[in-house]
């Protein structure tokens, strides 16, 4: 028999925080392409796309880590694959700002000493599950369905906006997530602050802010009725998780609500071992609450 | 300063900052028929002097101190709300990152060092490392701010969760990296680019 | 709309006397949209509530009527302009005659009901025609002689003879 | 009246099915008076009608009741049927069981006894009424406009176009009004003068029209169809006849230094003058109270110097006669005067805004006469002060307008457009010069409308502030601007060269006296009100009268033009037939009881009641009566309600029919 080939091919551009913080978002994403038979190949030397900071005080730099990082992305075929909506942001803004500037196509091209190549397709894991790979075959992958799980699905800022950048959904009204996660049977609550920023830019300089915008976002998730939130982006797991404890203790609430990369509760649903999931990274443990729901 | 009186003619109406303003952000101010939209659905309202319908009305105005003195651009979370959902097409996400490179630039008169802090440092480790490290982005904030305090809490945590990684691997790209910003400073000199 | 049918004991008589632009067309919609209300109702048609005659209203109480509703257009929609204003004007000095000569005010109604309003026009009539059917049978007015009360001799203060004058 | 038919209809099943129509058509038989009676599956097919008909026939009806739908549905049918029977059409009534029995009841029992009711009641009527005969009144197909603005040209030429006479009159001495005195016109931004002179020339040149210029309307008398009017035309001191416009002399004239106010005073004529070139006639006036021979009676040298001689300082005015059919009033608008508050004024002044005091604070008028190419100062647009070139202008909207406790409250509806328009001429013209605008609002809602305006910020790069102004005044050469912007919360101030008040569209001095001649109605502005403002906006409530234009309210070149053609259109329908026929419902006054109190005329919206005499033979007057012209009355009855000797009647209405309705119960 020969090995099982791979359906579709990527190549991959993780970014910084899922080498760190997000590991369990970068281990969970790998572990479920792999179930999937999608190809998954790491860009070598990836640079920092720059994130907010760069672009916030230096449009330039930002343009040109990221044109740099899309001419790396040509080392590896297929379309690349981004896993953090920042990063999926930065990249999809640079060739869309770059294709309609003359003037700073220049200058970037100048910054990297060499001719822009901006074309590779730039696909956040989103779109290449729904669309590429399919939603049907993702919900015939499902080994574990994930029923009576009650998930709030977060899209945060930078998924969908600005209008004709990322081009993955309705802009204001999308339901990529919704559609993802419902291929594996779980049930998405409807809530109010599923596109609200969570302040993720100041969770170094102003603490204050990720308590305020994030723990309203959490209460939102909590009055819509979910069990867990899931996010597609480190920052917002970030604020959400690992700032859950501390938004409690500033609110005076508790929530207790787990917060899921969205390839985390795929991978569990595909019947990918438990132990590659990285659950026990999670701030607010899922052990009890998928325990309860019959999924460990 | 803020309610100060405001005299309007050709000199105190720096248009030409106004321009450099629309030609980074690749957006004009002058369609902004000041809805309030974007201030209406902006997060970090309440967090600023100026909401940012205001920062694009005195914009029109060429009142570009009345913008920079406030730290209202440093509170933007560039979560682009008010980009998305203007009807006018005013694209005041980029509108905030390009006032932030010329209040950087300018040395800017912000009262919001923390952020700026923050942001310097993490262009600096792009710069050293090729790529991010949160934890000594993290330590470097807190020793610089002088908030030794802020989020000890935190750290040990994220550190027995493997999540903070001490070590990292030397980035072989680094040196075109530094060629980046060298050729981008360069160009600035020889003022081809903002 | 689907009233019990309770059969009571006393079923008043009331007239209507509405204009043709507005209430009529009014009563009109309310039958094109097929809502129900009491049967009790006898609508007489006027081009303009300008056109009623107060001595209407006492002929329609004298005659047998136990309420009088009377109805035109909203002010500022007459269809001549001012009719339903001058209509108002009289009314309200006719009201203080009517109440003279001992006809309980809640049997009379006047009201707005423009073409669009079916919903007010039933609810006009089945409000009146509930309330008179409370207050019963009005018998005390239809023996007396229209001109006997109407001849104005026998208004007593100076406000009334005003009011006599002016409808 | 004895012989009644009762036709009962069933509507199918949509009368029949809660009303026993067969028990009504019995219980109507046993009516005195009731000769026929019969029910019908359909009584508007052509069967039920057939039938009626030949009931009329057989039976020899007098009088027809239809019971079935509203007489909103079917009475034309009904009636026409009657009519093509030989029988009145007011002789038959239709008795409404359908939408006020069938469908609102559903005991049968009880809406049967309703329906019979209802039948007994229409029986009684129709038992009194009257034949009556549908009122004619001949026209005269000829029409009068008040007022050659553009609203007037417009509606002169559409009727004389359509081969109708027109007597077209206007105050001053050349038609055009304010549209001759634009620059170019919002918002595709053509020329006024190139769009407006050559309809001012046809009109002129049109085989159906008759021009007055420099002539009033004298007075009004007669209605609908037939109007006459006299006309008073001022004496011009020039012979239309002899004056081949050679301007000779104008050129002579010594009064060179007369303030022109067409020019809105920045430029000067002479005592003998046209107020503009192109002004049409092109036939000069001589303005008495300036012109030196009726002062002091010497000079007269434009009489020495004009060939034809056409001069004539002996010239009277003049009154014609007019006989016309139908009115256009089309006298447009003014512009508020906005210096400080004029006695006995009921609008406060603006004294703050020096107007009237500082010399480059200027009305909007003012500078489309400015940027005007055939304007006093060629198109160039400078200050009034030292024709120097304002470089920075700043315009203030909605001046007077939107001011309730000022006086105004209504918007001019023109200014947000207009000065946006201004702000593009001033840059067109004056590149390197900065406008700015305080505004409120920006009222836009026209096609292509807010377009114009944001291409007034956008390119043209005038700098709007939303917030009024507070005060205007002299600093040296500057005019300090006090202001504020609201969406930031400051004072602004601006040091500007020029100001441009937006001020209010009022209608114009004397617009009044005109309506009491013609006896329309006006607000409490003096703006002329419709009859109605959505369904019948161009006709007044007295019929045969039109509007167009600004004098009903502020209104823009496109309103006003298609005001001015749907007023014309409105004569052309009446002027389509040679009598008109209108239905009978009118009032007739009993002479014999009327006391002549006339309260009835206090009450008709129509100003239908008239006084007339009673004469005897020798002509001594014995009374005076009211008369009820049938032409105008509308059919209302409030008159017949109200007078107290019960001496008028509505025909078709009359006390007799409505309370043998009454005591039908
Ligand atoms: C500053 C300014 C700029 C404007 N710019 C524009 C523009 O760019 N585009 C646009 O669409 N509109 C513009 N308008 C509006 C435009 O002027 C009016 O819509 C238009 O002139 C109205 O025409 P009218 O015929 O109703 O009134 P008028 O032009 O006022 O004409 C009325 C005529 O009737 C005559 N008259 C008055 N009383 C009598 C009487 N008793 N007897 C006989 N004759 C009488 C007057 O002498 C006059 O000739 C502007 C207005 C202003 C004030
Ligand atoms: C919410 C709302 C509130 C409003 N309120 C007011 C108000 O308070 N006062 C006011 O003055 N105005 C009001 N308006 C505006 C008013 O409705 C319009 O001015 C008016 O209806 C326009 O009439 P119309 O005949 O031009 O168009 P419509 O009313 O749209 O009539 C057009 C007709 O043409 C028919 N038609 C379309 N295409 C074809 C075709 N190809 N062949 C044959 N027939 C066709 C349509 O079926 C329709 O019957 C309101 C409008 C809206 C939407
Ligand atoms: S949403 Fe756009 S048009 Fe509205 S105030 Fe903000 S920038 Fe201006
Ligand atoms: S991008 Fe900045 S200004 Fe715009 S809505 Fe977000 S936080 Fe507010
Ligand atoms: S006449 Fe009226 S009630 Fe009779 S069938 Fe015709 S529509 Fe129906
Ligand atoms: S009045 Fe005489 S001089 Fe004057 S324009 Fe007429 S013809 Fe010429
Ligand atoms: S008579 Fe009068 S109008 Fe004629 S030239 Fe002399 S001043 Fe002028
Ligand atoms: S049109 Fe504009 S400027 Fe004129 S009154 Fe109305 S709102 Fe004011
Ligand atoms: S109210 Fe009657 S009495 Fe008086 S004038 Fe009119 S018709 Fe004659
Ligand atoms: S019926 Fe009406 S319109 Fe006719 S005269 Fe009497 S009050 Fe005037």
């Amino acid at each position: 028999m020969t090995p099982a080939k791979n359906i579709l091919n990527y190549s991959y551009y993780p970014g910084c925080s899922l080498h760190a913080s997000a590991k369990e978002y970068d281990e969970s994403t790998r572990g479920l392409f792999k179930a999937l038979k999608i190809g998954l190949h790491e860009v070598p030397d990836w640079l920092c796309c720059g994130a907010t900071p760069a672009h916030n005080v230096d449009e330039l730099l930002s343009l040109s880590l990221c044109a740099k990082n899309l001419e790396l992305s040509n080392q590896v075929d297929g379309d690349l694959a981004v896993a953090c909506a920042a990063c999926f942001s930065r990249l999809k803004v640079t060739q869309h700002r770059l294709a309609e500037n003359e003037e700073k196509r220049h200058q970037v091209a100048y910054a990297l000493d060499a001719p822009l190549a901006l074309d590779k397709p730039v696909k956040h894991l989103l779109e290449i599950l729904a669309t590429d790979f399919g939603l049907d075959r993702l919900a015939a992958a499902v080994q574990k369905p994930l029923s009576g799980l009650k998930v709030a699905c977060y899209y945060g800022c930078l998924l969908t906006r600005p209008p004709d950048v990322p081009e993955l959904d309705d802009c204001e009204d999308p339901s990529i997530m919704e559609r993802v996660i419902g291929a594996t049977g779980a049930e998405t609550v409807s809530w109010s602050h599923r596109m609200e920023c969570c302040g993720a830019n100041f969770t170094l300089s102003r603490p204050g802010v990720v308590l305020k915008l994030s723990g309203e976002i959490l209460a939102s998730a909590k009055r819509g009725g979910a069990d867990c939130i899931m996010v597609a982006c480190p920052l917002c797991h970030g604020n959400l998780d690992i700032r859950q404890k501390e938004i409690e203790e500033a609110s005076g609430r508790h929530y207790g609500m787990p917060v899921f990369y969205m390839t985390q509760l795929l991978a569990l649903a595909a019947g990918v071992s438990t132990s590659k999931l990285g659950f026990g990274s999670m701030m607010v443990s899922p052990v009890s609450l998928l325990k309860e729901k019959g999924l460990l | 300063m803020k309610h100060s009186k405001m005299t309007l003619s050709a000199e105190t109406m720096n248009l030409g900052f106004v321009k450099k303003v629309e030609q980074l952000s690749g957006s004009s101010v002058r369609r902004c028929f000041q809805c309030g939209k974007c201030s209406a659905g902006c997060p970090m309202r309440s967090f600023m002097e100026h909401p940012p319908n205001r920062i694009v009305r005195l914009l029109q105005l060429g009142q570009f101190e009345r913008v920079l003195a406030g730290r209202s651009i440093w509170y933007c979370a560039s979560c682009e709300t008010c980009t998305t959902r203007c009807p006018n097409k005013v694209d005041l996400a980029a509108i905030m990152d390009a006032l932030r490179k010329l209040s950087w630039d300018a040395q800017g008169p912000s009262k919001e060092s923390l952020v700026q802090l923050a942001n310097r440092l993490f262009i600096d480790n792009i710069r050293t490392y090729g790529r991010q490290y949160e934890m000594r982005l993290a330590a470097v904030f807190n020793l610089k701010s002088g908030k030794l305090l802020k989020d000890f809490m935190l750290g040990p945590s994220l550190f027995t969760k493997g999540k903070l990684k001490v070590f990292h691997k030397k980035n072989r790209n680094i040196g075109e990296i530094e060629r980046i910003f060298s050729r981008i400073e360069e160009l600035r000199r020889k003022g081809e680019a903002t | 709309m689907h009233t019990d049918k309770v059969k009571h004991d006393f079923e008043p008589k009331i007239v209507a006397l509405v204009c043709t632009w507005c209430t009529y067309a009014g009563a009109d919609l309310a039958g094109t949209s097929r809502m129900q209300y009491p049967p009790n109702v006898r609508v007489v048609k006027f081009p303009c509530t300008g056109r009623i005659d107060p001595v209407f209203i006492l002929r329609a109480f004298q005659k047998g009527a136990d309420g009088v509703l009377v109805s035109g257009c909203h002010p500022g929609d007459c269809h001549y302009m001012a009719g339903n204003f001058h209509a108002r004007r009289r009314f309200a000095a006719f009201r203080k005659l009517l109440e003279f000569v001992g006809v309980d005010l809640s049997r009379l109604q006047f009201s707005w009901v423009s073409a669009a309003e079916g919903g007010k026009w039933v609810e006009m009539v089945t409000e009146l025609t509930e309330r008179v059917r409370q207050l019963g049978p009005l018998t005390e007015f239809r023996e007396l002689e229209l001109a006997e009360q109407w001849s104005g001799a026998t208004l007593t203060t100076p406000e009334l003879k005003e009011a006599y004058q002016a409808i | 009246m004895s012989r009644i038919g009762v036709f009962v209809c069933h509507c199918g099943e949509n009368i029949s099915r809660t009303v026993d129509v067969e028990k009504v058509a019995a219980e109507a038989g046993r009516l005195f008076g009731v000769a026929y009676t019969c029910d019908y599956k359909y009584m508007c097919s052509d069967p039920g009608q057939n039938l009626l008909k030949k009931a009329v026939a057989e039976h020899k009806l007098e009088g027809i009741v239809v019971a079935a739908c509203s007489p909103r549905m079917h009475e034309k049918t009904f009636r026409n049927a009657a009519k093509a029977a030989g029988v009145n059409p007011f002789l038959c009534e239709m008795a409404n069981i359908r939408e006020h029995c069938s469908w609102v009841h559903e005991d049968r029992d009880e809406a049967t006894a309703k329906a019979i009711d209802i039948v007994t009641m229409m029986v009684e009527r129709v038992k009194r009424n009257k034949k009556l005969q549908p009122i004619t009144v001949p026209v005269t197909k000829k029409a009068l406009i008040i007022g050659g603005g553009i609203a007037g040209i417009q509606s002169a030429l559409d009727i004389a176009d359509s081969g109708h006479q027109v007597v077209l009159v206007e105050r001053e001495p050349s038609i055009g009004g304010h549209m001759a005195q634009l620059s170019e016109t919002f918002p595709t931004l053509d020329c006024s003068q190139c769009i407006m002179t050559p309809k001012m020339v046809d009109v002129v040149n049109h085989p159906n029209i008759t021009l007055h210029t420099y002539a009033e309307i004298e007075a009004v008398e007669g209605y609908i169809g037939n109007f006459q009017v006299k006309v008073r035309k001022k004496a011009r001191s020039v012979d239309m006849a002899k004056c081949t416009g050679c301007g000779v002399c104008m050129a002579k004239c010594p009064q060179k230094k007369i303030p022109n106010s067409f020019d809105k005073n920045l430029g000067f004529r002479p005592a003998i003058y046209v107020p503009f070139p192109q002004a049409v006639p092109n036939t000069p006036v001589i303005d008495r109270e300036n012109c030196t021979w009726f002062k002091t009676g010497k000079c007269g040298v434009c009489q020495k110097v004009c060939g034809p001689g056409a001069v004539d300082y002996t010239q009277e005015d003049e009154i014609v006669v007019e006989q016309v059919g139908a009115v256009v009033v089309a006298t447009g608008f003014q512009l508020y005067d906005i210096g400080p508050k004029p006695a006995g004024s009921a609008i406060e002044g603006y004294g703050e805004f020096g107007y009237g005091t500082i010399p480059d604070v200027i009305d909007g008028l003012t500078f489309e006469r400015l940027a005007s190419a055939s304007g006093p100062t060629g198109g160039k647009i400078v200050r009034p002060s030292d024709g120097a070139e304002p470089k920075s202008v700043v315009f203030v909207q909605c001046v007077g307008s939107r001011a309730r406790e000022k006086g105004i409250s209504y918007c001019s509806k023109i200014c947000c457009m207009y000065t946006a328009k201004h702000t593009m001429l001033y840059k067109h013209k004056v590149h390197d010069g900065q406008a700015y605008v305080f505004f409120m609002d920006a009222r836009t809602p026209g096609k292509g409308y807010d377009e114009f305006w944001r291409r007034s910020i956008e390119e043209e790069e005038a700098v709007y502030i939303r917030g009024m102004v507070s005060r205007l005044y002299q600093k040296g050469d500057k005019v300090v601007v006090m202001g504020s912007d609201v969406h930031i919360g400051v004072q602004v101030e601006i040091e500007a060269d020029l100001v441009v008040l937006a001020t209010a569209v009022q209608p114009r001095e004397g617009a009044d006296t005109l309506a009491q001649k013609l006896g329309i109605s006006y607000d409490k502005y003096h703006f002329y009100s419709e009859a109605h403002a959505k369904l019948r906006p161009v006709e007044c409530a007295t019929a045969g009268i039109y509007l167009a234009g600004a004098c009903q309210g502020p209104k823009d070149i496109p309103d006003t033009v298609s005001q001015a053609s749907a007023a014309a259109a409105k004569v052309m329908t009446l002027f389509a037939r040679n009598e008109l026929e209108r239905e009978p419902i009118v009032a007739k006054v009993n002479e014999r009881f009327c006391v002549g109190c006339l309260a009835c005329r206090k009450v008709c919206p129509y100003g239908a009641v008239e006084e007339k005499e009673i004469r005897d033979r020798s002509g001594n007057l014995i009374k005076v009566v009211a008369y009820v012209n049938p032409g105008v009355c509308g059919g209302c009855g409030t008159c017949q309600a109200t007078c107290p000797s019960k001496s008028v009647e509505l025909d078709g209405y009359t006390d007799e029919q409505i309370m043998a309705m009454i005591e039908a119960l």
